[in-house]
This record gives C-alpha cells, structure tokens and sequence, in this order.
C-alpha cells in the first residue's frame, strides 16, 4: 500500500457514461492485482472531501488503470482529468480474486462498473493458461465497451434489452451457456463476480441452487472512510461469529456464501 | 527564525509533539503504518474500547456531506479483552505517545474497561468519551450533564494515575460547564470536539443515509464549531485543551493552538490525506519559528487563554 | 404525474408554497426585487427587528468558512418604529406572506415590540428569534431554556392571534425540549434551525475574523445538522416545524420535508444564487408529482412525523 | 441590477499576480458605471461558496472586464477560466464615481487591486474632455500593467523601489507633482481613489491638512454576503447619524471624510 502522485496517460470514453482512466504506476509499488482496488483523492477542494475507491480494471509496463462510470460530483471530476494531470493515489488496497481450485474453469460475470476487476481478471487468468468464460451483462449494448480482448476468453455480452448478444440477464445467459455447453457443469466451474448487489445476489442464489453449488467470489462496494481498515465505516453483514467484515480489508473479494444478503441491503448500486 | 520546543504535557505524560490523531479514525496505528511515520504523531488516540466487544450499527455507516462525513460506526470494537489480546502488543511498542479512548453506557463500564486496562494492557493515558452521539443508551446523556460527568472522572481519577483526558461533545447548550466540572474532578485534560449529531436522507429511497438515523458529524464543515468551543473552553479551564474538529491543514491547528489548545488531534483528514498530520506539524513548527513563538504556551498570549496551572 | 398542492398551512395563514427566505438573508424584500419575483415566494421573513433600533456589531462581519459562512451581523436594524415607517408601507403590498422576525434582549422587549408591530405594522405573522447567537445580553440565554421559551411564547400569544412561529436554537444539549415548550406555551409552529455558534481565527494577524469573537454559522456545511434537528422535533411536536439551515438545491429542501418539515426557508443560499428560491421550490414540485406525494402532509408518512393536528 | 450568464472572451495576465477577465455584456443590461462593482459565482461547489465581489475596469461594445488579482480560492478559480467558459454574474453593483465639481481637475489614485475602478474612469473622464491626472502606486514595477491608455490622461506610475516611475508612495507622488505643477492647485482638484486602506488613509489625511482641502472620494472594499443590501454584513464604519454605511449599496464610492478611518481597521487588503 502507497502513497502516491501519478501521472495521468489517458482518460477517455470506454462507453457511454464509462471512461477508462489510465495513469503511471511507479516500478516502487507493488503490482495491483485483479479484484484490489486503490482511492483517488479528486481534489484539494474540502467538496468532495472523501477519497473515492476504483477497482483496478487492467495494469501493464509501468501504468495501471480504471474503468469508471461519471455518477456525482467526485467522478465527474475524474472526467476532467487530462493527460499530464497529477492524480493523487493509494493503493493497492484490498485482497484479490484466488485461482481456481483443482483446475475449475473460472466463469467471471461482471455488471456495470463491476466490469472493471473481472475484465482484468480474465486477462490474468488467460495469461496463465486458463480459459476463462466472461459474461457482461448491461442494459444495452451502448453499455458494452469495445474490449480488446486477448485470445483465449470466451466473451459473452448480455443485454437487457437485446441489443448485443445475449438478451437478458447474466444469470440467465450463464444458464443457457451451459444448457448449450453440456461439457461445462456447473461442479467444475469457479465464479468471480463483481457488479451491482442484486446481479450478485441472484447470482448468488442460483449457484446456491445448483448442485454441487460452484464456489462464487463476489467483489463488494461499500462507502469508504478510510480504505485501509482503520475507521469500520465500509463492512458489510457477513455470517459467522463476527457480523461485519471490512470491504476494503476483508475484502472486496468475499466468498459470496459469507455474505448475508439479506443484510446488505443499501441499493446504492 | 528562533527555536520552538513542540513538547505537550498532559499530566505526568511529555509528548513529543501537539499533533495527535483522533480516535475512531486512526484504528489502532498498524492500519497507517505503511503509510506514516508513526514516530512523528505527538499521541494517538485508539478506537473506542468498551469492556465487552461490539459489533457496531448496521450498514450504511458513513456518508459525505458538504464538507463534511457522517458516520455511525456506533463503537464497534473488539472489548478490553480482545484490545489486550490483539491490540496492545502492537501498541506497547509503538515509538509514540498511546492514549486509549474509552467508552461505555454506564459510569460502571467506564471504570470496570479502565480498572482492566490498567491492570492488564496499560498505555499512556485515557480519553474518556462520554459524548458519541452513535450509541442509544447512556452515553450521550453522560456527556451532556455537569454532574455525571464530574462523577464518571472522580471515579476514573481514582483509578489511575495516568493522564485522563474528557472528550467534550458539542452538543450541548454550555460546553464549559462541562469543561469545568472535569476540570474541579480532577481530569487533567479536556479535549474538544467530538462529533456534531446530523442527518441526511436518501430523497430517492426516503430514508435516512444513515441506518440509524442520525450520526456524527466531522470534517472541515465543523472547524468553525471546534475552534468556538475550544475557545470558549480555553477561557473557563485552566487544565491544557485538546483541540479537534475539521483539522485539515496546518493553518487550522495553529487556530487551535491561538484559540487556547495545547495539543491537537487529526481526525477525518487522515482518511483524505494519510500524510496530513506531518504536513500539519511541520506548518505549526515553521509558524512558530517564523512567528518567534518558543513553546505552544506562547500561541495562548493572544486570546487571553485562562492561565495554565 | 399527479397534482401536487403545494400550500401550507401555520396557524391561520395560508402560504402558497413551502419555499420561504430566511430572516436576515433578504432583507425586508425590496433588496431582491429586481432578482425574482416576490409573487413565487412561500413566506418572506424579514430581519429581525427590535424595540430600538441597533447599530449591529463591529466589522468585520462575515467570514467564509468551508462550505459554510460566519457572520456576526448582530440584529442591525431600524428598530419598530423605522421598521413601521420605512419597510412596512412597501411590505405591506408585497404579494407574498410576509413574517416579522422580533428580536430582543429581554421577554418585555419581544412584548412591546410585537404590541407596536400588531398596532402600527401588521403583517402575516411572527417568528420569534430566541437564539440568536450574535447578541452578548439575554438573546442567548432565552432561547436555550425551555422555562423561559415557555414563558417569551405564553406572553407573545396573549397579544396576537397572528401565526406564532418560534425559531429554535441549535446549540442546545436538546433541541426537542425547547420545541415542546414553544408548542405547549401555544406557538403555531416553530422553525429551526438558526446558526450554530462558530469561530475562525485569523493566524497571520492572531485574532478572530469577527470582530465579536464567535459568530453564527450558516451554508451547506450546516445542513445535517439542521436535518438531524427537524427530524428530532418533528417526531416531539405536532405543530409544523419550518426547516432551514444549509438549503442550496432542491434535494435539500426535499430532505427537509421528508424529516417531516411542513415548509423551509432558504437562507445563505440566496446570496449565492439569487434565483435558489425557484430553482428550490420547481425541484420539490417535480418531485411530489414524480412520486405521486399530492401534498405536503404526504412527504411525512415515512420517516415517522408525529401525527399533526 | 441583473444576474446573468456572461461568457468569457478572454481571461490573461495583466501584471505579476494580476489578470484581466474581459466577458460579454449584454446590451440589455444596463451599462457599469466607474466604481461599479459585479459578483461572480466563481464555481457550483460549496467551496468557495459566496460569490466574490469585482470592480469593473473597463467596458465596450458589448463587453465588461474586471481587473484582478490571484489572492484566495475564488480568484485562483478564476485564474483557470478560459474563452468561451460561462460566468455567473450579477451586477452592476453599487454608486459609482460621480464626475469633479466647478471644473475641478479629476486625480485618480489607484493602488494595487484598486486599480481597476480608477483606470476605468479615467478614461471616461479622459473622453468626457477632462484631463485626468492618474497615479498608480504599486511595490515595483512589475505589478503595473501595460495600460494602453487613451490620450489625455496624464499617467504617473509609482513605485516602492523606484524601478518605474516616481520613487515613493502615491501621496509623495502627488505632493511632488504639485511641487512642480504650481498651476494645479490642491483647491482645484477633485480625489478619487481605490486600493489598500492604508493608501486612502494616508491620502485622506494629506488632503485634510490641505488648504482648502480638496474633495476626496474613496472606493471601500468589505468583506460582502448578498452585495445587495440584504444582509448588513459589508458595513464600514462612518461618522453621522448612523453608525455604519453597507459597502455595497451607500458604497462603494465614499465621501472620505465620511469614513471613520480609526474603524476602518480590518487590514485584509
Ligand atoms: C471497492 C470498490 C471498488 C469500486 N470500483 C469502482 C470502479 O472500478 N469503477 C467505478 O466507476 N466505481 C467504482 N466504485 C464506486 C465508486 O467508488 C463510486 O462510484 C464513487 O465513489 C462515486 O463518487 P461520486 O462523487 O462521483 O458520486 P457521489 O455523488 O458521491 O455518489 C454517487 C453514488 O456513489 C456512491 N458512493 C459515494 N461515495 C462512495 C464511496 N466512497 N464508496 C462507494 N460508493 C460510494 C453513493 O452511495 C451514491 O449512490 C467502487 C467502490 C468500491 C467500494
Ligand atoms: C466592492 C469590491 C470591489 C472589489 N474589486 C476587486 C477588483 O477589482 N479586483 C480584485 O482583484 N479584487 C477586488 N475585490 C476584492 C475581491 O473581492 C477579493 O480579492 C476576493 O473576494 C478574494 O477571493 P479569494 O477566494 O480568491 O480569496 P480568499 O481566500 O477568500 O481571501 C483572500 C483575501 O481576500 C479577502 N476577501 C475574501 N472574500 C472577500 C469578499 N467577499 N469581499 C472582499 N474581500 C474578500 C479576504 O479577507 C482575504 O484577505 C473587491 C472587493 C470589493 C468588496
Ligand atoms: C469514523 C469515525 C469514528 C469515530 N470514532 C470515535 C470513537 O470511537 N471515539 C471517539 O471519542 N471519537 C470518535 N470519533 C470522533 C473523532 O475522534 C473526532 O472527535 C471527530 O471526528 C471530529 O474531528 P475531525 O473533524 O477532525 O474528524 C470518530 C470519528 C469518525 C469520523
Ligand atoms: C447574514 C445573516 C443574518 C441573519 N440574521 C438573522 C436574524 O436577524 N434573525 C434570525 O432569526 N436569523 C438570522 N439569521 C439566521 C438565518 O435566518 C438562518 O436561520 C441560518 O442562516 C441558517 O440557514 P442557512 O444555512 O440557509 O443560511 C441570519 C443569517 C445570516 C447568514
Ligand atoms: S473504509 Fe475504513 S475500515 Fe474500510
Ligand atoms: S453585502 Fe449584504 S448588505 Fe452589503
């Protein structure tokens, strides 16, 4: 975890309403792996006072990189961020995504700016050999940024209202996936997930309907005081003997059968 | 430029510097330690420890407002027990000044968490908070009445020897009177602000951002609040003021340090700027070399601080 | 969309809408004439007035503070006889609410001077400033005790069947007591809240920015505060509850209504944006009729509004 | 009085430390007088949150400028604007300079900040066939704009150090220039000034000990709430009946010896 002062490469338009921002990362600092995240103080101005937290959405030869959505005052600024601007940083924050177990084939489902650390996941995972399945879903396919996808993912879009790929719901394109790819069984898959809480949620209780249920890792928001585990501001409810599990220590990354998603509530996503 | 000795006491206890970082924001100094020098902080001032753990209030717990947070984090801790089993290793040994922040519902907790922190997990001194506006029962009517107050410090005084500091809320209709009555039982220090109660609603989903309704309020927005009561406070105590409440920048604690407070604390501003209490002490110190000001009692000459013991 | 009635009633007055402008951040009206349009206000409430006229405090006066402003004004006004002679004649044909705000040091002085208005200057009704934080004698103590509050609103009551609207204090241990007693002494209503007691201090020439010291805070970096205190009365009283404090955007004005206030009033915000007011009152009209809300009674079924009368 | 929304033609630097922001005007509004003043909203965020008071230094066909300095906050905003970026107005603001009585010679002593308003008038005078005598004091020459003053305006720069013009404060520069100008006699002339308190006290002072003492009007600056009149917060203190008079609304321009410069105190300029 450092403090840092980056330098911005590019900040441009990924799809609507999505930017991708790119910025130097120092060879000092650790590298951000898939599911971390790090906040961006957006600027000196007391308003918005709070650092926000951005997952990491790909990382390369000396630059990292987020995929962001502009939503209210904080992110809104980001968008005003020009190449040569200096972006005030920490990270990298948070655990991360683990590899599957006993050879499962990893299917990775993001939703909305849930995209950003499943994207960089399924490259890592490609990387390593794996063949990762990647769902997006999004309300339309103006939603759906270009990917420049490296060989070797299986990329399906999924859309609500049709417009690209599949037309309707991750869950239900992951569904149908394997109803057409009877090879593929749900006992050997692994799922990562990030997106907004109900996709997850339903995710969540599908895969807990299957049978064996295939083990979900679900990426969680929450706001952020701190980042580093300091002020209990960002936990959500979890089972187990204590309630509460830090987002931005315990997580992001959460075995999604820890969550109480009864408890989670908030439909800030 | 002349020299400036930084050097705060309270009580028995000489630390090393004015710049301390507030409880509830700071966790318990290993959250920051790869971020900070942790041998530069005057004090730190832990999580709030209560005698048995806590979970904290339901989710969500923290939101911004203009300038400001709301949080109702609501004391959740891990309990004098599991603080001496998991926490005070790492504390013990900490190249700074460690005073831990107490809480509870009753007088009782109070004493019961001190009398088992002493015995079993002893640091540089206390802060008693009386005064969180996230906890239902008790604590918020402790800290917002004269008498209560001077019995939960007489009975804490009797406990200890080491420096006990009183956390003054806000919220109430006269901070001094508060401030005096630790004073007269024997406190050896106040310190002020804690959080202002606030609300914001969810106009979307109509209801409160904050699932317990109200929470506390910090950040910038209430320096002027701080400043007015560590002001007014400065000028009815004569036992050192702790100043805190929206310190964000050097210039804010050195209007502290002139209102009448002889140490500060660093709160919010460590979640916008983990570097924020080097750069604050480093503006105090070049202000008072600039200024010609020798030690932190010579910021008190200019507002007719009460004079110190 | 629905139809949304934005009228609401306090005591016997009838306003058009909820959106008012705060006393002492308009003036007696004419100052933003050439701004907006008088006609769209809900309630003009205009600076205080007292029994005598004041020159106000010293300069300076106003200072900015982070998302918020201090000012020490002090009660400057022409007192009742200049208010009658030269603010009266054009209030009077205003084609809006028009509420005095009465000021004093002591009860007899609100007394007299809501006797010499009621003769010479009726207008809608009162607001009934107790808590002003910017007056050294009296002010400050009146408004902070519910006895007295009681008594100041038992007395003003007597001589006017006019709306009677008491303004609360913030800077109180407890802000629902102070209401009840306004309610139970038969005030129509009360509004909250007014400044809350604040200081910056000057550190390249060591002395406060304002000329008394402490000063009233107002803006944005006070809207929590002024939420958490009008959902706290509202769920005390059944009177309505007028809410202000920190309204910039209709959003806020939103909130306001939904922790159960019945009308608000924009205060700072008018210096910043003349036009607030409109901007104001289109947002809370387009969200009634968006959510199907078709009056104001109905933004208080869900954060629990004590049932009104 | 009208609150518009201007845009910006151009906004560049002036002198060390000072820019000129030159915006559109609009034809309906009515046209800034001399020692009229204008108050921005410099951004929408609650920090800076009052809008900042300017004087007018100049206007044209369907444009008004404003000089100023990079102080604070607000004017280190400003400082980013660029042509064609909108502004938040509202003005024009306050009396304004009326002209010299019984064909007094109009002196106009600008200092600093204060710069603005008097340059401003002096070239209405200048086209009105006045023959204005227009001091600026500053601490070196560096802080005096290249004005490109019109002809009849007799202009003497003065500075602290001596590096442009007249070696001295604006008042020794106006001693020195009656000195040499016997023929301008101090009964003939007609003060105007704007810039540091301290600057106008001591010229309101000279030109009390003066016999007969010459007509001083003075432009006052106050820290300002509504700039309208509403709020009594941009008061100074002045001698008569009434204790104080508002900056900006019986201001900015002051008969100088209506001010009580014991209470003028506040040294924010
Ligand atoms: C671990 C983590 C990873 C994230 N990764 C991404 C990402 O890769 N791309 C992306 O676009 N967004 C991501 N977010 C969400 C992002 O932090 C918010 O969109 C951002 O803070 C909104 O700031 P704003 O000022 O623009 O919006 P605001 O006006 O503050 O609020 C807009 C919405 O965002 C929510 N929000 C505000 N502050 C926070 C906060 N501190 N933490 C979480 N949510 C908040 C609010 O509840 C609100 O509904 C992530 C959040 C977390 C916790
Ligand atoms: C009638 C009038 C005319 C003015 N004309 C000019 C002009 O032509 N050019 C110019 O550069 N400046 C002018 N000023 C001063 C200008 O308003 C301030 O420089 C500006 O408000 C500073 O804002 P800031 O946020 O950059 O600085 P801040 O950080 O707010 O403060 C910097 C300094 O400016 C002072 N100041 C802050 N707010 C105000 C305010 N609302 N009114 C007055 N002073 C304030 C403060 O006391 C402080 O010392 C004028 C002021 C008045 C009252
Ligand atoms: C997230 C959070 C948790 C806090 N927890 C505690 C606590 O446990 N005990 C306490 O005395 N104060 C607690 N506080 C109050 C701070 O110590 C401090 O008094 C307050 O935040 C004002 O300072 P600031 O504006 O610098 O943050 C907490 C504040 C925040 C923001
Ligand atoms: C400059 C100024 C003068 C004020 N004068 C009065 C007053 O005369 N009487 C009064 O009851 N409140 C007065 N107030 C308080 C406001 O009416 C209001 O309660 C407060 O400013 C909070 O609202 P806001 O945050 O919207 O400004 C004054 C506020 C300001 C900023
Ligand atoms: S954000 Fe502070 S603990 Fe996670
Ligand atoms: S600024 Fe409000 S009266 Fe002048």
């Amino acid at each position: 975890m450092h403090h840092l002062h980056a330098t911005v490469i590019h900040n441009r338009p990924a799809a609507r309403g999505y930017l991708s921002l790119r910025f130097s990362w120092p060879e000092t600092s650790p590298v951000p792996k898939p599911g971390q995240f790090l906040t961006i103080r957006v600027s000196d101005s007391p308003v918005p006072l709070l650092r926000r937290p951005f997952a990491f959405s790909d990382t390369g030869d000396g630059w990292a990189e987020i995929l962001y959505e502009k939503r209210g005052t904080a992110t809104t600024l980001l968008g005003g961020l020009q190449q040569g601007d200096s972006l005030d940083l920490l990270g990298p924050l948070g655990n991360s995504f683990s590899p599957p177990r006993e050879h499962r084939r990893p299917v990775l489902i993001g939703g909305g700016i849930g995209m950003g650390p499943v994207l960089y996941w399924s490259r890592i995972l490609a990387a390593q050999g794996y063949r990762p399945l990647l769902i997006i879903g999004a309300r339309d396919k103006g939603l759906i940024p270009d990917l420049d996808l490296p060989r070797g993912i299986d990329f399906l879009p999924a859309t609500d209202d049709g417009s690209l790929g599949f037309h309707g719901t991750v869950v239900d394109c992951l569904v149908n996936y394997l109803e057409n790819h009877p090879e593929a069984e749900h006992g050997n898959l692994e799922l990562y997930s990030c997106g907004p809480n109900p996709m997850m949620r339903a995710l969540h209780s599908w895969s807990r309907g299957q049978l064996p249920p295939a083990p979900l890792w679900v990426s969680m928001e929450q706001t952020m005081g701190c980042a580093v585990g300091a002020c209990m501001g960002c936990v959500v409810k979890v089972h187990g003997e204590k309630p509460f599990a830090r987002v931005c220590m315990e997580g992001p990354v959460f075995d999604s059968s820890l969550i109480d998603w009864e408890g989670v509530g908030h439909e800030y996503l | 430029m002349s020299t400036f000795d930084p050097r705060v006491r309270i009580g028995s206890l000489t630390m090393t510097n004015p710049v301390g970082v507030a409880s509830g924001t700071f966790g318990y100094g290993s959250e920051y330690e790869q971020l900070i020098d942790l041998s530069s902080l005057g004090a730190l001032y832990t999580k709030a420890v209560t005698l048995e753990p806590r979970p904290g209030n339901n989710i969500p717990r923290i939101v911004e407002t203009p300038a400001g947070m709301l949080n109702s984090i609501g004391l959740a801790n891990v309990g004098s027990r599991g603080f001496t089993r998991e926490k005070y290793p790492y504390l013990r040994d900490l190249p700074c000044s460690v005073i831990v922040n107490l809480a509870g519902s009753y007088i009782e907790d109070y004493c019961q968490t001190l009398e088992y922190l002493e015995e079993h997990a002893p640091l540089a001194g206390y802060e008693v908070n009386l005064s969180c506006p996230n906890v239902k029962c008790g604590g918020m009517a402790l800290g917002t009445d004269p008498a209560q107050v001077a019995e939960v410090t007489r009975e804490l005084r009797k406990r200890t020897k080491k420096p006990l500091i009183i956390k003054l809320s806000p919220n109430v209709t006269d901070i001094t009177s508060i401030a005096k009555a630790a004073e007269e039982a024997g406190a050896d220090a106040v310190s002020c602000i804690n959080t202002l109660v606030g609300m914001l609603i969810d106009t979307k989903h109509k209801r409160p951002l904050l699932s317990t309704g109200t929470g506390g309020l910090s950040g910038p927005a209430i320096l002027p609040v701080g400043l007015a009561a560590v002001y007014r406070v400065s000028q009815a105590v004569s036992i050192p003021v702790i100043g805190l409440g929206g310190i964000m920048e050097a210039d804010h604690a050195i209007q502290y340090l002139l209102a009448g407070a002889s140490a500060i604390q660093v709160g919010t501003a460590n979640f916008v700027d983990p570097s924020a209490t080097a750069r604050i002490l480093e503006g105090i110190t070049d202000y008072a070399r600039r200024e010609g000001l020798a030690s932190i009692q010579d910021f008190h000459q200019f507002l007719g601080r009460k004079a110190q013991l």
